[in-house]
Order: C-alpha cells, then sequence, then structure tokens
C-alpha cells in the first residue's frame, strides 16, 4: 500500500471531484467537505513521501506495472516531492478558503466550483508528478480547462478574460504537443528518463533546436513570462475569487517547473544549442521583471497590482532557470516555493479584505489594520518577502539567484535583480503606507463582525501563509539541501 | 498594424523550419524511430498481455490507462464547467438571430417541415444505441471503444431533442444532474485502479484484480470497465453540454 | 499513392481554412468547418488510423451541432 | 516521376503543408474579428497537430493496428501509440471547443456581440463608467 | 539547556526584545498602557542584565561564540560577542531603558496616539540593534540590518500625516536603496572569498579583488553604512525623519539607525576589507575626506537652523563623521576613539534631544528664537542641555574630550594635519552653533512672562536625561566608570590592528 502514495496524491482530489457534485446533492455540506478531507489526506501522503524520498531516493512509480518507456510512470525525486508538498497545502488552504464566495443559495453551484478547484489541484499535482511528456500535456489540459472555468467565475469581465486565456492557452498546449511531437520523431518515446537517454546518443541537435522553439513559447504562455503573458493579468485580475490563491500562487509556477524538466532533465547542458535558450530565457526574464514592476506601480486595483507583480516574480524564476547553476536553480524553486506563499497570501489578503469590506480598491484600504491586524501582519510579511528584506523567503531566494549569477559572472543579472526588488519596493511600501497611514475611509463591514476579525476558515490560511513565509525563509537551508540532492547532476 | 506584424512573423516561422524538416523522419518509413522503439513492443505484445487485438485499445486503455483516465476527466471537466459557465439564470432566452427566424402559422406551429419524428425515434435510435453498446463491447478486438461508444449515445440524445420537442425530450436529464452522472464514468475508472491497488498491485495493474481467474480475463474485465468508465463519462457530458446551451436558446417551435 | 491523396486532401483543408478565415457569414463557416472535419476523418482513414477516423466522425458531427446551436444566438453577418 | 512525388511528400511536403495548416489556425486565432471564427480556428490548429502526430506513426506498407491472422510480423502494422495520444487529443479539443461555446454564450449574453472591436469598445466604456461612479461615491 | 550559559546570551539579548515587540504588537490592544509599558520595562531590564552580564568575559578576552544553524547554504546564522560590538551593545541596551522611561512621560505628556505600533516597532529596533551588534558574519550582520531598517519605518511615519509619509519614503529610497546595494556587495564578497566570517584586520585581500573593482565594491558596502550614519551628501534623510516623535529622534540619533551605520562601516572597513586592503584600494581616503567635508558643511548648515531639533539634526550629521573619519584614519588610537565617540555622542546627543523633547512637550516651544529665558523655568533640564553642548564640543572632563583625543592621537600619528585641523575647527563650530541655545536660555535682564514661573519637565521625562547628563561628565572623568567601555574600544583597536604591528 505504501509504494502507492505518488498515484494517490494525485488521485485523492480527483475522486473526490468527481463525487463532489453527486454528493452535493445528497447533502449540501457533504461535498465539499470530502474534498477538504482529500486534499488534507493528499497534504500528509506527501508529506510522508518526503520522508520517502529523503531518505530512499528517488521513486519511480509505474503505472499498471509497465516497465518505464512503454507504460506511464512517475518519477517523484526531491525537488518534486518538496514541491508537492507545497502545492497541496496551498491546495488544501484554498479549499478552506474558498468556501466563503460561494453563492449560498445554489448549493449545487457551490459544489461544482468546488470540484472545479479540486480538479485544478489534481492537475497541479499530477502535472508536478509525472515522468512522461503527454501525461503532462493531459494534466496540462485538466489544470487549463478548470482554470478557464475558475476565472470565467469573476462576473462578465472575467468570462472575457477566460476565453482570451483559453485561446492563448489552446495554442500553448498545441505548441507543446509539436514540440514533444518532434522530440518523440527523433526518439520514439515519450517518457522522460528514456527520452533523455536517447538523446545523450548525440546527433539530435536540429530536433531538439526545432522542439525547443516550440516548447519555449508553450511553457512561457502558461508560466507568464514577459513577453508572452498578455493573458495573465485580466485573468489573474478577475478570476473566481475563493480560487484565485491557487490560480494565482501556483498555477504558473508547474509550466515552470515543467520547462526545467525539459531544459535540465531531457536536453541537459550538454545540448549545443542549450546556451543560446538560456540567454533568450535571461532576457525574458530581465525585462518581465522590469515591466511587470513598472506596470504594477501605476494600478490602483489590489488585483491588478499583484498580477502584474507576478510577471515580475516569474522573471525570478526563469531567471534562476537562465543562470543554471544548481544554487540558482535551487533559488529559482526556493523563490517558487516562497511565492506561492507569498503571492497565494496576498490574495488571501485581498480575498480577506474584499470578505469583510468589499472593496479591492487600495485607496479605500485606509487604516484596515485596525479592524484586521492579523491580515495586514500577512499582507506586509509577504510584501517585504516579495521585496526581499530578510528574514522571509523572498530574501534567500534572491540571494541564492545572486550567489548563482556571481558565480557565473553574471553581472548583470545582480544589477537586475538590485533593480527589480526596488521597484517591488515602490509599489508595496505604497500599498503599506495604504494600509497603515492613509486616513481611515468610511468602510462599512459586510457582515456581522464575529468574535474573530474573520472566520476561521480564513484565518487558518493566513497564519500558515504568515508561518511559511518566515519558515521557508529560516530553514531555507534545510529546503536547499534536500532540492540539490537532485539537482547537484543537472546544473551547469 | 499588430496584426499584419503578427502574419508576416507567422509566415517567416513557416519557412524557417522548412530547413528543419530534415530532422523528422520520412513518413511511411518501418524503421524510423518512433516507428520501432516503442511502438513494436505494443504491437508484439498487445494480444498475449492485454488480450486485445485491437492494439490502439490496448494502448489507451492498458499500457497508457492513467492518460485516458485523465481525458475522460478532462471530458467531465468541460462538463462542469459548462454547467458553471451557465449557471446563471439568464431572464430570458436569447432570441434567435433574425436571419434565422421563421414564420410561424396561425397555430403557433413553425410552417417549415421537420424530419419524421416516428422513423426517427423508433428505428434510427435503437440502431445507433445498440451500434453504440456494440462499439463499447467490442472495443478489444475491433475498432471503437469507450469514447466512441459514449459519443454515439450522446448523438442519439442529440437526435432526441432536435426531433421531439425539446422541452420534452425522451429521457429528460437535467445539465447539472447529467454533469453529476457524467462524474460517476471517470470515478469507474479510478476505482477499478484502486481495486487492483486492493489486490495488491499497483495502480491499474489489471492482472492484480482479486478475482480467481485467468490473467487474460482479468485484462478482458480491467478493459472492459474502465470502457464502461468512459462511455458514462462521454455521455454525460456531451449531454450536459447539449442541455447546458439548449437551455439557453430560444427555437422557432418554442412556446413563448 | 496514399501520399498523394493525403496532399491533396491536405490542400482541401487549407483552402477550407482560409475560406473559414475570410468568410463573411458564420452560418457558412460552420457548415465548411463541418465538410473540414469531414475531409479530416477521410485524411485519418487513409493514414491507417480507423479508431482516431471513428472519433473525428462523431466529434465533428456533434461539435457542428454545437456550432450550429451557438449560431442561433448570434449575429450570422460578420466584419 | 510519381516516385518523385512521392519522396519529396514524404520528406517534406506533408510536414509542409501540415505546418501550414497549423499556421493558418495561429493566423485565424490572430486575425480574425470574430470570436466564433477564432474558436473554429482553434480547431483547425488541433487538427494540423493530430495530424502532424499520425505522420509520425505512418508505416507506406502497413495493415492497421488490429491484430489479423494475415500479417504477422510486427513491422506490418502501423504504430498504435500515436493513434492512442491523438485520441485523447481530440477528446480534449471537443471538451475545449464546449467550454469555449459556452463562454461564448456568456460573452454574447453580456456584451450583446462576439466581435472583438466592439467588445473592447464596450468594455472601454464599462470602465470609464465605473470610474465615474467611483468619483461620484 | 541552561539558559544563562555564556554562549546563548547574546541570543537572549536578541530575543527578549523580539518577544516583547511581538506581546507588545499582539497584546497592546487589549491591555491597558501600564500594562504594555511594563513589558517594555521589563524587557529593557531584562535586556540590561543580559548584556552588561557577558562583559567581564569579553575583558577576559574569552571568546563567546554561538552557531544557531545555516541560515544560508555554508554560512550559519551565528552571534560572537567581541569588544567592538560589545560596546555598541552596552550603549543600546543601556539607553533603551532611559528612552523607554522618556518616551511614557512624553507620550502621555503629548497625548499621543498609536502607542502600541509605536512601542512595537521601539523593541524590535533594539532587537535589531542588538542582533547586528552581536552578529558574527556578514549575513547576519545584514539580516538585522534589514530589519533595522524597515522597523525604523514605522516610528519615521508615527504621525501618519503628509510630511511623516513624505519623510518616510526619503528614509525608504535612501535606506533601501543602499541597502539592495549592499547586498549585491555581499554576493560578489561571498562569491569572491568564500567567507563571511567578520575577522579583526580583515578577510579581503588583494588576489581576491583586483584594484578597481575593489574600490567599487568597498563603496557599495560601504554605501548602506553611511547613508544611516548620515554622511554627506547622503545625509538628506536624517533631517526630514525629525518630522516623528522627540524619542523617537533620540532613538534615531543617538542609539539605533545611525549608530548602526557607523557600526556597519566599522565592520566594513576593518573587519571585512581591513585595514591594509581599504588603504590599498584608497576606499579609506576617500572615505576619511568625505567625513572632513560633512564635519565642516554641516556645522556651517547647523547654525543657520533655528528649529531646535533639526540643529540638533545637523550636529548629528557632523559627529557621527567623526566616527567614520576615526575609523578611516587607520590607527588602533583613533579606531578606539571612533567607537569609544558611539559612547559619547549616544549620551550626549541623547541628552540633547531628551532636553529638546521636554522643551516642547512642556512649552511647546521649536524655535530657537523663541526660547528667551527658558533657563528660568526649565533649570535642570537647561543644565544638563549645558553640559551636553559642553560634551559635544569636547571639553575636558566631558565624554566627548575622550573620544576626540583619541582620535586626533591617531591623526597626529599618521602625519595628517588637515584631519587634527578640522577635528579642532570642528569643536570651535560645535560651540558656536550649541552656545547660542545656552546663552539666549539664561540671558539676563529679560522677563518673559511666559517662563517667569518655574515648572520644570514631568520627571518621566526630567530624570532619564539627568541620568544621561550625569553619565556624560562621569564617562568624561572616568572613562572606564562602571562598564569599563574605554577598555573595551582599546581591545578592539588593537585586535585590528595586531596582526599588522
Amino acid at each position: 500500500m505504501i509504494e502507492n502514495i505518488p498515484v494517490l496524491i494525485v488521485l485523492l482530489p480527483l475522486c473526490s471531484a468527481l463525487l463532489c457534485l453527486a454528493l452535493t446533492a445528497v447533502s449540501r455540506n457533504l461535498g465539499i467537505f470530502a474534498v477538504k478531507l482529500s486534499c488534507l489526506a493528499s497534504f500528509v501522503l506527501s508529506c510522508i513521501q518526503l520522508q520517502m524520498v529523503v531518505t530512499g531516493g528517488t521513486i519511480h512509480y509505474a503505472i499498471g506495472n509497465y516497465a518505464a518507456p512503454y507504460g506511464i510512470e512517475f518519477v517523484i525525486d526531491s525537488l518534486n516531492a518538496v514541491l508537492l508538498v507545497c502545492f497541496s497545502l496551498m491546495g488544501f488552504l484554498t479549499i478552506l478558503f474558498a468556501e466563503n464566495f460561494g453563492n449560498e443559495k445554489r448549493p449545487m453551484l457551490v459544489g461544482a466550483a468546488c470540484a472545479e478547484t479540486a480538479l485544478l489541484i489534481t492537475g497541479i499535482l499530477g502535472m508536478t508528478s509525472t515522468g512522461d511528456v503527454f501525461n503532462l500535456y493531459v494534466f496540462l489540459e485538466i489544470t487549463s480547462l478548470s482554470a478557464y472555468c475558475l476565472i470565467s467565475l469573476g462576473g462578465s469581465r472575467g468570462v472575457v478574460s477566460a476565453y482570451r486565456y483559453m485561446l492563448v492557452g489552446t495554442v500553448a498546449a498545441t505548441l507543446y504537443l509539436l514540440g514533444i511531437g518532434v522530440l518523440y520523431s527523433v526518439t520514439g518515446t515519450l517518457n522522460m528518463g528514456d527520452m533523455r537517454e536517447i538523446l545523450d546518443q548525440g546527433g539530435y541537435d536540429g530536433a531538439m533546436l526545432t522542439a525547443m522553439c516550440f516548447l519555449i513559447p508553450a511553457f512561457g504562455i502558461k508560466m507568464a513570462l514577459f513577453p508572452f503573458h498578455g493573458w495573465q493579468p485580466s485573468a489573474y485580475t478577475h478570476a473566481e475569487p475563493g480560487s484565485r490563491p491557487l490560480i494565482t500562487g501556483v498555477m504558473g509556477k508547474v509550466p515552470a517547473l515543467a520547462m526545467f524538466r525539459f531544459v535540465y532533465c531531457i536536453y541537459g547542458t550538454d545540448f549545443r544549442f542549450v546556451r543560446i535558450g538560456l540567454i533568450l530565457l535571461g532576457i525574458f526574464s530581465v525585462f518581465g521583471m522590469l515591466y511587470g514592476s513598472l506596470m504594477a506601480m501605476g494600478q490602483t486595483d489590489i488585483r491588478k497590482i499583484l498580477a502584474y507583480s507576478s510577471v515580475a516574480q516569474m522573471g525570478y524564476i526563469s531567471l534562476g532557470f537562465a543562470i543554471g547553476t544548481p544554487i540558482a536553480l535551487a533559488g529559482a524553486f526556493l523563490h517558487m516555493l516562497g511565492h506561492v506563499f507569498m503571492k497565494g497570501g496576498l490574495f488571501f489578503c485581498t480575498g480577506a479584505i474584499r470578505y469583510k469590506f468589499g472593496t479591492v480598491d487600495i485607496n479605500e484600504f485606509g487604516r484596515i489594520y485596525k479592524k484586521m491586524p492579523l491580515t495586514c501582519g500577512l499582507l506586509t510579511a509577504a510584501a517585504l518577502s516579495m521585496i526581499g528584506i530578510p528574514p522571509t523567503a523572498g530574501f534567500f531566494s534572491k540571494w541564492y539567484l545572486a550567489l548563482g549569477a556571481a558565480g557565473q559572472h553574471e553581472w548583470i543579472y545582480i544589477i537586475i535583480l538590485v533593480i527589480s526588488s526596488l521597484l517591488n519596493a515602490v509599489y508595496f511600501f505604497r500599498l503599506i503606507e495604504k494600509v497603515f497611514i492613509r486616513q481611515s475611509s468610511e468602510l462599512r463591514t459586510r457582515w456581522e463582525s464575529e468574535v474573530l476579525e474573520l472566520p476561521l476558515t480564513i484565518i487558518i490560511p493566513v497564519v500558515i501563509c504568515f508561518i511559511a513565509i518566515f519558515g521557508l525563509g529560516l530553514f531555507n537551508v534545510r529546503i536547499v539541501d534536500i532540492l540539490l540532492m537532485t539537482l547537484e547532476g543537472v546544473g551547469l | 498594424m499588430r496584426k499584419t506584424i503578427t502574419v508576416i512573423l507567422l509566415i517567416i516561422s513557416v519557412l524557417v523550419p522548412f530547413m528543419a524538416f530534415d530532422v523528422l523522419p520520412v513518413i511511411g518509413d518501418p524503421q524510423s524511430a518512433p516507428n520501432t522503439h516503442v511502438s513494436d513492443y505494443y504491437i508484439e505484445n498487445a494480444i498475449e498481455e492485454c488480450n486485445s487485438p485491437n492494439m490502439v485499445t490496448a494502448v489507451i486503455v492498458d499500457y497508457r490507462a492513467f492518460d485516458t483516465m485523465f481525458e475522460t476527466t478532462v471530458m467531465f471537466l468541460a462538463g462542469l464547467s459548462v454547467v458553471i459557465i451557465l449557471a446563471n439564470k439568464p431572464k430570458r432566452r436569447i432570441p434567435a438571430h433574425s436571419s434565422l427566424r421563421r414564420m410561424k402559422d396561425a397555430g403557433g406551429r413553425p410552417i417549415y417541415k421537420t424530419v419524421n419524428k416516428d422513423v426517427m425515434i423508433s428505428v434510427i435510435e435503437p440502431v445507433i444505441l445498440i451500434y453504440a453498446i456494440y462499439v463499447l463491447f467490442h472495443g478489444e478486438v475491433s475498432l471503437g471503444g469507450g469514447f466512441q461508444a459514449g459519443a454515439l449515445i450522446g448523438m442519439t440524445y442529440l437526435l432526441d431533442i432536435m426531433v421531439v420537442k425539446r422541452d420534452r425530450p425522451i429521457f429528460d436529464i437535467p445539465k447539472a444532474r447529467a454533469a453529476a452522472i457524467a462524474g460517476f464514468g471517470p470515478l469507474i475508472y479510478a476505482l477499478t485502479g484502486i481495486v487492483t491497488i486492493l489486490g495488491g498491485g499497483l495502480y491499474l495493474e489489471y492482472n492484480k484484480i482479486p478475482l480467481p481467474i485467468h490473467h487474460a480475463e482479468l485484462h478482458s474485465i480491467g478493459i472492459t470497465a474502465v470502457e464502461i468508465g468512459v462511455t458514462i463519462g462521454v455521455a454525460g457530458t456531451i449531454i450536459t453540454i447539449l442541455n447546458a446551451l439548449m437551455e439557453r436558446i430560444s427555437f422557432d417551435d418554442d412556446n413563448d | 499513392m496514399t501520399l498523394i491523396l493525403q496532399a491533396v486532401l491536405l490542400l482541401g483543408l487549407i483552402g477550407i481554412t482560409v475560406a473559414i478565415i475570410f468568410g463573411k457569414d458564420l452560418m457558412i463557416s460552420v457548415v465548411i468547418y463541418c465538410a473540414f472535419s469531414f475531409l479530416t476523418m477521410l485524411l485519418y482513414n487513409i493514414m491507417g488510423a480507423p479508431d482516431v477516423a471513428f472519433t473525428e466522425a462523431v466529434i465533428g458531427v456533434i461539435s457542428t451541432v454545437f456550432f450550429i446551436i451557438i449560431l442561433r444566438s448570434i449575429d450570422r453577418k460578420t466584419k | 516521376m510519381m516516385t518523385m512525388i512521392n519522396t519529396f511528400l514524404a520528406t517534406k511536403g506533408i510536414y509542409f503543408l501540415t505546418l501550414v495548416l497549423l499556421a493558418l489556425g495561429v493566423a485565424g486565432i490572430i486575425v480574425c474579428n470574430n470570436y466564433m471564427k477564432k474558436l473554429i480556428c482553434m480547431n483547425v490548429m488541433q487538427v494540423a497537430v493530430i495530424f502532424f502526430f499520425l505522420c509520425l506513426g505512418q508505416k507506406s506498407p502497413g495493415t492497421i493496428p488490429v491484430a489479423m491472422d494475415t500479417a504477422v510480423k510486427a513491422s506490418q502494422y502501423i504504430n498504435p501509440l500515436p493513434h492512442g495520444l491523438m485520441l485523447t487529443a481530440i477528446v480534449v479539443s471537443l471538451g475545449t471547443t464546449g467550454v469555449g461555446l459556452s463562454l461564448l454564450l456568456r460573452i454574447r449574453e453580456k456584451y450583446g456581440t462576439i466581435e472583438e472591436d466592439d467588445l473592447i469598445r464596450r468594455e472601454d466604456l464599462m470602465t470609464r463608467k465605473n470610474k465615474d461612479g467611483g468619483d461620484r461615491k | 539547556m541552561n539558559f544563562m550559559a555564556l554562549e546563548l546570551r547574546p541570543l537572549c539579548a536578541v530575543l527578549i526584545s523580539l518577544t516583547a515587540s511581538g506581546l507588545i504588537y499582539v497584546l497592546g490592544e487589549h491591555i491597558r498602557p501600564n500594562a504594555r509599558e511594563g513589558i517594555t520595562l521589563t524587557a529593557a531590564v531584562l535586556k540590561i542584565i543580559t548584556v552588561y552580564s557577558m562583559i567581564p568575559a569579553v575583558l577576559a578576552g574569552r571568546e563567546i561564540r554561538l552557531e544557531l544553524f545555516s541560515i544560508v547554504k555554508g554560512v550559519s546564522f551565528a552571534f560572537n560577542v567581541d569588544p567592538a560590538g560589545m560596546v555598541f551593545a552596552c550603549v543600546a541596551s543601556t539607553l533603551w531603558i532611559l528612552t523607554s522611561i522618556y518616551s511614557i512621560g512624553y507620550m502621555r505628556g503629548h497625548g499621543e496616539k498609536n502607542q502600541t505600533g509605536y512601542y512595537a516597532a521601539f523593541a524590535m529596533c533594539l532587537c535589531a540593534t542588538t542582533g547586528l551588534c552581536f552578529a558574527a558574519n556578514l549575513i547576519t550582520f545584514f539580516i538585522f540590518f534589514e530589519v533595522l531598517t524597515v522597523a525604523t519605518y514605522p516610528l519615521v511615519v508615527h504621525y501618519r500625516d503628509a510630511e511623516g509619509t513624505f519623510s518616510g519614503r526619503k528614509y525608504l529610497a535612501y535606506t533601501l536603496i543602499s541597502g539592495q546595494i549592499f547586498f549585491a556587495a555581499i554576493v560578489i564578497v561571498y562569491s569572491v572569498s568564500g567567507t563571511m566570517d567578520f575577522v579583526p584586520g580583515g578577510f579581503i585581500t588583494a588576489d581576491m579583488l583586483p584594484m578597481p573593482w575593489a574600490l567599487v565594491v568597498f563603496f557599495m558596502m560601504i554605501g548602506a553604512g553611511i547613508v544611516k550614519a548620515g554622511v554627506m551628501p547622503l545625509h538628506s534623510w536624517l533631517p526630514a525623519a525629525m518630522v516623528a516623535p522627540t524619542p523617537v529622534s533620540a532613538l534615531l540619533h543617538a542609539v539605533a539607525v545611525v549608530k548602526a551605520g557607523a557600526f556597519c562601516t566599522l565592520r566594513v572597513v576593518l573587519y571585512v576589507f581591513g585595514p591594509e586592503m581599504a588603504k590599498a584600494c584608497y576606499g579609506a581616503d576617500i572615505l576619511a575626506w568625505m567625513a572632513v567635508f560633512t564635519i565642516i558643511v554641516s556645522s556651517f548648515v547647523a547654525m543657520r537652523k533655528y528649529n531646535l531639533k533639526a540643529r540638533l539634526a545637523f550636529s548629528t550629521v557632523g559627529q557621527l563623521s567623526y566616527i567614520v573619519l576615526g575609523i578611516c584614519i587607520l590607527t588602533p588610537y583613533s579606531t578606539a576613539g571612533a567607537l569609544y565617540h558611539i559612547v559619547a555622542h549616544a549620551f550626549m546627543k541623547i541628552t540633547l534631544f531628551m532636553a529638546a523633547g521636554a522643551i516642547f512637550v512642556t512649552t511647546h516651544k521649536k524655535d530657537i528664537r523663541e526660547m528667551v529665558g527658558i533657563g528660568r523655568r526649565m533649570p535642570v533640564t537647561m543644565m544638563a542641555f549645558t553640559a551636553a553642548s559642553i560634551g559635544i564640543a569636547g571639553f575636558p572632563f566631558f565624554v566627548g574630550f575622550v573620544s576626540k583625543a583619541n582620535i586626533i592621537l591617531g591623526a597626529v600619528s599618521m602625519g595628517k594635519p588637515v584631519f587634527v585641523a578640522t577635528l579642532i575647527a570642528s569643536a570651535l563650530l560645535a560651540l558656536t552653533y550649541l552656545m547660542p541655545v545656552v546663552l539666549i536660555a539664561f540671558k539676563k535682564n529679560v522677563d518673559n512672562p511666559e517662563f517667569a514661573e518655574r515648572g520644570d519637565a514631568a520627571p518621566a521625562m526630567l530624570i532619564p536625561l539627568v541620568i544621561t547628563a550625569v553619565i556624560s561628565i562621569i564617562l568624561g572623568i572616568a572613562p572606564n566608570a562602571g562598564l569599563h567601555l574605554f577598555d573595551l574600544a582599546v581591545m578592539a583597536g588593537n585586535q585590528i590592528f595586531m596582526p599588522l604591528m
């Protein structure tokens, strides 16, 4: 039984999502309860799995017991074991959080939205675990389809942004299929490890380059890397408030992981054109970091600020990939982990403020901290982490990125990191200023105040994100050690 | 302007890989990489391992059964999404555009003739249904499989609501109910895997279904169970989407 | 021989696509999209993928019906 | 002559045509003003990729991948793997189309149009109205 | 685990303030003000005990080193108590308790709002200051340095008005930019040297960083320090931050922030680059000339300011440059002098600020020209003010003399007459801008009806400022009184220059 953990992590949210509608028809809270329970179980299982990977090394799980190139395989190395823990935790928190945003009068709809979120989690977890390129495509489609739906729930604007995202996302998925088609045409296999072995024999440079031309835009679109980010701000802004932390926090990271898998695990650094790809990636991320921050400065809607800041933060992650030393890659993944909680946390705060006061305009946030000290504490911590103030998670990922850049003598990247964090500081301190300093505006609470400032299902995510931001910062070495178990072999 | 640039870029992007076509295998070459490495294994072992003469079926529901499970989930997801997206209650159905509206006679009936209902309902639909069931259970031997069967069943429903008045179709399933039913399809699939786990095997390892029969039979049972799941999922989804879309739009024979 | 047939069918598909892009009437676009999926089905069959062709045939019908249902609510003419 | 055409098609021609189809699909998504056409073009694009995959699995003397008594050697059957994969891809494309159509319907209900430029104009109008409303408050 | 084990004490000292800060923030709005300030005072007393208890061990030359866990790969989060850090820690913890008492008086007398946030941020600042005193390596130092930057921000914008917001932005702009550049420099230093532990005498050698880059990195690192220390031309946030309440100004100018900047300069010049490298890359020379420029110019600017707090602010700018100059002369004497000037200036300047605050709370006067005859009304306050002013000017038997004399000694031994002249001239300049205040206050034959009646500041304000004034006289007469701070400073100087001799 214990050896089935990798697949159970993905299966539990799936089964609960499939049952959710039927259960909701039986009793209005049963479906949501099942989803919550399964997400929690999946989080616990992924923790156990992380422990297993750390002590026992990489897990290969052959589904249907067909050996690697013939069947589909889950490969859990230390890298995606850590990411799985993080993503499943965020999934669980989002499910908890989302409950507050449903339409009370229509339980079926609430159940359906909950099922969508659970399927999004399934897709994300599956994409993280899989070791098969086509299986990755299927999970990618699950992730995207549920994301289209969740984005479209955010009112009429949401529908339009979802439609645009759908068109662009389908182009990305098609490009991805083409890319793996080209790779398949020269290797005849779909398994990542097998593909690596065949490609390592050499002589496939042309095909690999062609595939790279398809794959970089494909992942770029999905992770909203700079020149391909067009769909992202409006989609993030208008997504359904309940599931927004998951969409903004996690959804962009998984394609980034897939991109890492292709560039470093399948192509490897011996590939002749890998340098060109990395330089290209570096240019994208540098401009993304600057562009995202500059655009975020001009916004007043907090959701838009955070959406544009995501463009910049994605730049940090792809910058780590572009530098390519193990330490920089570790930095990129640490930033990925940290950013899940930072961006997720910021959107938890946004959601909480919206839940209580019904506003998203930062000009109306005056002195909100008097009424919601906990939320504003997280808001501040996450904002500081985005800027990169120690001892939050954001500082340490920046540290590893800068260290990697210094190791490669890419001084320009260090300069860009400094400039970017200063630009971040400009708009995040503007936000903090609004929350703490501005004179109070007449915000009326929409709900009768309870004993706590918020319902428990919002407070738990907020507190856990707060702890995670500092925990990831102070105990980053443990995580980096685990990440390096995998990354040592793959970097430049 | 933007569009022109994009089109030019596209033309370039078509022409540039033209040089790179040498990297792709020659079409029809039996010795090319995709036709040798993994493919040969499937062709040689499909009958023996999976008890399925149709190799495509063997690939999709046995070797790569996990993909298919999520493919069915995608179908369910699409149905669910449509239900959610079209959940808001519009004040009234969108009227058909003037270019598509037809005149009605004094009795309120549309003046054009429709297909003969009797023929449709009594002849064509049963045939399609029987064919669907044949395709479902024969998927491993001949062409077809769960997906096609599900789509055929969906088409039966389609004919049904096209021919009979859509307010009173023969089998009437509300969209949310249909989506809930569609969910059971992938669930059957997933549970098949759980059964193999309980039998001591890995996920979807049909050999380990805890039944006291020969392993080839076990594969047949597993494949059939899975195909049934796919059928339910796909049929349910198509019915869901149809219902959800039809609900919104007014037709000529509606009683306003 | 099959390759030439494939090429001809592909050219047909390209022609249909151009017609769809430049067409002024959505209804016509949808109907020729139906033809498109029929040609695709033929193509798949020629290539020795009857399973895929079968699926495409069924899908082609269903998605065309979807399109036509939607089209009832939408202005047929487009710029 | 015939063999020359065949060789050309087998090495480059079919791939080129597929790529043209794909590019037309992408171009349609970008150029078309009408959201419905964009959706159709999206389907075209997906067909192109499916076709590309199936090309990879072709064998010139080959039978369909259903075991028959007459053909016995492995190399005589057409590669079944791309077929399996593309079945999945087709289903995904149907799902995407369904979701896209329902989104389209919502857009139509909300904005009364599915032409992109009209839509953008209306969105701008809404933004401006919201801003005015905010000021008045 | 024995919590009073010597190795754990630096950690305790940091944690006490941190806990206090957290407690105040969480409980602040729910408990009575007395309880809230009780937390502050308890923490201050505990902290002072913890810090003082380490002095004997440091004097005995024992190494107190605590490595907690790896903070980044290859570098641990470590505390190391050395004489230089000890001096600063003693000053900070001593002044925390005094400033706390004073704050209570000031805040209540003035009826301030947002007191919870104020006390929480104050405790956080002290936590960061103690942390950076005891930090054993660059990254630990940087962490506390940035925490200090952020924790000071709520204090600067305490009044939440437009002016406060503006100076808050200015403060952040200066400190964050320099902090980020500092960060980049740390990365470069770590990547070339592979170590980050502070070593007396420095760990960077010429072959690690060739010449032009050494200077660039030197200034990238020193930038953060001199921004916080207010060396011209990077000083402009400091007068702007005057809008904050007086205890905050006192904290900024006397205890935590500017001293942290000076301390940062000390660590970078003498513990990272080391005297040889600092001299070889000309960094020390350039910095010394910047300091000279600052000392002279700031004095002239101070003369033209009639707002008492602004005048004191420019005085701070000048005095902090003494420390920078003392560090950059690169002799054991001047280093000891510079370190001791941290002590000296802290006590003197905090007296001045507290006096200014007391005047403001009692009579609501800010402008010097309106203070004619105020000595009659507040004799004790003004006596303390006078004593501190004389000390700033460096009169013998006042604490300022000891430090300045040592710096001058160092300059003489290096044969730098310009520096000597500057130091002496600046003493006179200090007299010219501080003495007028005293003279105006005690002007005879003026009957200002406002000040006719005698009514000094409230005891909570009066007592701390008298104590600091008295301490600044005692330390001037006996530099080693009580805590052996001068010995510690000399020890630090010797440690650094020992390998060279």
